[in-house]
């Protein structure tokens, strides 16, 4: 069981680092705005969630395990809003989805 | 082998404030204040200063990014293109040259035979070691006379020194607090005069400023989130308050990140919601009698025959309880003073705008 | 283990940072922005297990509430230009 | 080769200096007020670095008694108030800020010196 726990937190450790950079390269290499946003959602979310579920059950019960579970919570909750908010913002200030332009462009072309 | 965190952090720091430097858009250079104010945090842990981290977190984080950007929706958003001056970089040159030669004789980072740990904090340590060690009541009582020394007995010694030790000092802070709160209120309540300047006057193409109408149900998805995070927001900061006495905390944080949660939803919900939800004559009142419970501790202990901000009268059975009783409600004065002046300038800096 | 960890989250801070310092637009810096206090929080909470004393979560805790107050500001001045204005409509001042 | 030791000291003072640099060579106020929080932020992290004890952990003492190493913990006292103070004073400066632009119309002190007559 022990054995279990370790095998399981050790993969979140590993798998969640690596989520994160693939989500980095792909903030830093997709074309819009708003593509860059699921790249971001990546790290946030699941890269992030995996990072502190390994820590979790790293800790085991403890007071510790409670403030990572609030932790997760939080992420799970803010960084999304935060996401749909600017988002939001940036639609309202025209910022434009440039890869939908560019296939207009090749089709009227 | 040990990761080099801190030679990548400082790293990092270096690049945001050469970025922060070289900016022209204030906007950005505001956003990445608050990368670096995250980044020194993370770097204070490292160092061990966890109480400086959660300080520097509440505050960088939070709240000095909402005043910069209070203050620069009232002036411009773009600073003025400027040729690069050679006589500031000699200045520069020279001032950090004579810095870093007046290091070469300082003891090595890490150093534990440093002066600086060896004279006052190494005993300090020590007393509250014995104090927290020797569990029974008499032991701290017995360690107390066998040394002459007044023990507080709490695990958190930043806590210890801060209100007890340093009670004086911590007291000079919040007055100073206290003082920078009225001159903000001073400079911004009055009315604004008639002609004055806006930045509209001078916009300059940058302008993110649109007027559009909005409808409540826009935002829905930012006002249900933010409703349902403000509550954990204040009962952190309580917890924060209260078990600062045994984890990092204590009445600055949990001043600063209360005050946090009440911009969060001046920010949500604007303005005239969060005036009717939180009356800035209430937070002046706030201001005066945190700082009044403070002092009126000091005056309590002084009345009693102590000297001032001497806890160990406030419980002439037990010394110790009455060292708890006093630290508790110092932070307490201190946490109602720091929310409040906080909120007071969010209020002046915002308010600004409006009138 | 934990440094394996530590590696990557130090690595996706980095690619974070030069998100915000490149970024064309000014959300695309608020994005960074936010990813970059999301890996912060997740530095904390590693380097606590890395030292040894896993007690201080708290700090980690404080990142990811206030650090929300800091990004909704900067969305909501993004969009408005300033922080004032209520949700039911903007005053032009 | 003690001198390596002290590379967390230069570290912060190449900051400070960066500070130093947005204040004194910067024109718009908000920028200098920017530039000063930075120079703050480097006296504080070389306060911090002094307090740091290698091996040591942070000077909160744990329940189950261990004798452990901590690092000095007088310096985040006074650094831990410093930083809210600070805080403090740059809302005043800012709000300074706010004044003068209502008051000249501009926050660049060029411009502040023509209006009020002194050649730059």
């Amino acid at each position: 069981m022990v054995a279990v726990l370790e095998i399981l937190s050790w993969t979140c450790l590993v798998v969640g680092p690596i989520l994160c950079i693939i989500g980095g390269i792909g903030l830093l290499r997709l074309p819009d705005f708003y593509a860059r946003t699921h790249a971001a959602g990546i790290t946030d979310t699941l890269g992030a969630g995996l990072i502190i579920l390994g820590l979790i059950l790293q800790a085991g019960f403890s007071l510790v395990m409670v403030k990572l579970i609030f932790i997760i919570i939080f992420m799970l909750l803010i960084n999304p809003g935060a996401t749909h908010g600017l988002a939001k913002a940036a639609y309202a200030q025209g910022v434009k989805v440039e890869s939908e332009e560019e296939e207009l462009d090749a089709a009227t072309d | 082998m040990p990761l080099p965190i801190e030679i990548v952090l400082f790293l990092f720091l270096l690049s945001t404030a050469i970025a922060i430097a070289r900016l022209e858009d204030l906007f950005a250079a505001a956003m990445l204040t608050g990368i670096f104010s995250l980044l020194s945090a993370g770097l204070f842990t490292i160092m061990d200063a966890v109480d400086v981290a959660f300080t520097e977190a509440a505050v960088g984080a939070g709240v000095a990014t909402v005043f910069i950007l209070c203050t620069l929706s009232l002036t411009a958003k773009r600073e003025y293109q400027q040729p690069t001056k050679v006589l500031p970089f000699i200045v520069v040159g020279i001032t950090g040259a004579a810095l870093i030669y007046g290091t070469l004789d300082m003891p090595a980072y890490g150093d534990p035979d440093a002066v600086t740990h060896r004279h006052l904090s190494a005993k300090f340590i020590e007393i509250e070691e014995r104090a927290m060690f020797s569990q029974n009541e008499h032991a701290v009582e017995s360690a107390r006379h066998g040394n002459e020394e007044k023990a507080v007995g709490l695990p958190n010694i930043v806590t210890s020194i801060l209100a007890s030790y340093r009670g004086y000092d911590t007291f000079g802070e919040v007055t100073v607090i206290f003082t920078a709160t009225i001159g903000v209120m001073l400079l911004l309540r009055g009315r604004r005069h008639k002609k004055s300047f806006t930045s509209q006057s001078r916009s300059d193409g940058n302008d993110v400023v649109k007027e559009q109408p909005m409808r409540m149900r826009e935002k829905i998805i930012l006002r249900v989130v933010s409703k349902a995070f403000i509550p954990f927001i204040f009962m952190f900061a309580l917890y924060v308050q209260f078990h600062g006495d045994f984890g990092p905390g204590g009445g600055f944080q949990a001043g600063v990140i209360f005050a946090a949660g009440i911009i969060l939803y001046g920010v949500i919900f604007g303005l005239d919601t969060m005036r009717s939800a939180v009356p800035e004559r209430v937070l002046v009142y706030g201001i005066i009698s945190g700082l009044i419970l403070y002092g009126g501790v000091g005056i309590v202990s002084l009345l009693s025959g102590a000297n001032f901000l001497d806890y160990d009268i406030l419980d002439t059975h037990n010394p110790a309880h009455g060292q708890h009783l006093g630290i508790l409600l110092v932070e307490l004065g201190v946490g109602i003073t720091v929310t409040c002046a906080m909120t007071t300038i969010f209020y002046g800096l915002a308010g600004r705008g409006k009138q | 283990m934990f440094i394996i960890a530590m590696t990557g989250v130090l690595l996706t801070m980095l690619i974070a940072l030069i998100a915000a310092l490149r970024g064309p637009t000014v959300f695309d810096r608020i994005l960074a922005v936010n990813m970059f206090g999301t890996k912060t929080v997740l530095l904390i909470a590693v380097s606590g297990f890395l030292s040894g004393r896993p007690e201080w979560l708290d700090l980690a805790l404080v990142y990811a509430l206030v650090n929300f107050t800091g990004i909704i500001a900067v969305t909501k001045f993004s969009r408005f230009g300033n922080l004032a204005s209520d949700h039911k409509r903007v005053k032009p001042w | 080769m003690h001198w390596l030791g002290l590379w967390h000291y230069w570290a912060v003072i190449i900051l400070m200096m960066i500070g130093l640099y947005i204040l004194i060579a910067r024109d718009n106020l908000v920028k200098k007020v920017m530039g000063l929080s930075i120079f703050q932020v480097s006296v504080i992290m070389f306060y911090v670095s002094i307090a740091k004890i290698e091996g040591g952990t942070a000077p909160i003492i744990p329940e189950s008694g261990n004798q452990l190493v901590y690092s000095n913990p007088l310096p985040h006292v006074l650094m831990l108030t410093a930083i809210v103070v600070g805080i403090s004073t740059t809302a005043l400066a800012l709000a300074l800020i706010v004044r003068i632009q209502e008051a000249y119309g501009t926050v660049e002190d060029g411009e502040l010196n023509e209006i009020d007559g002194h050649s730059p």
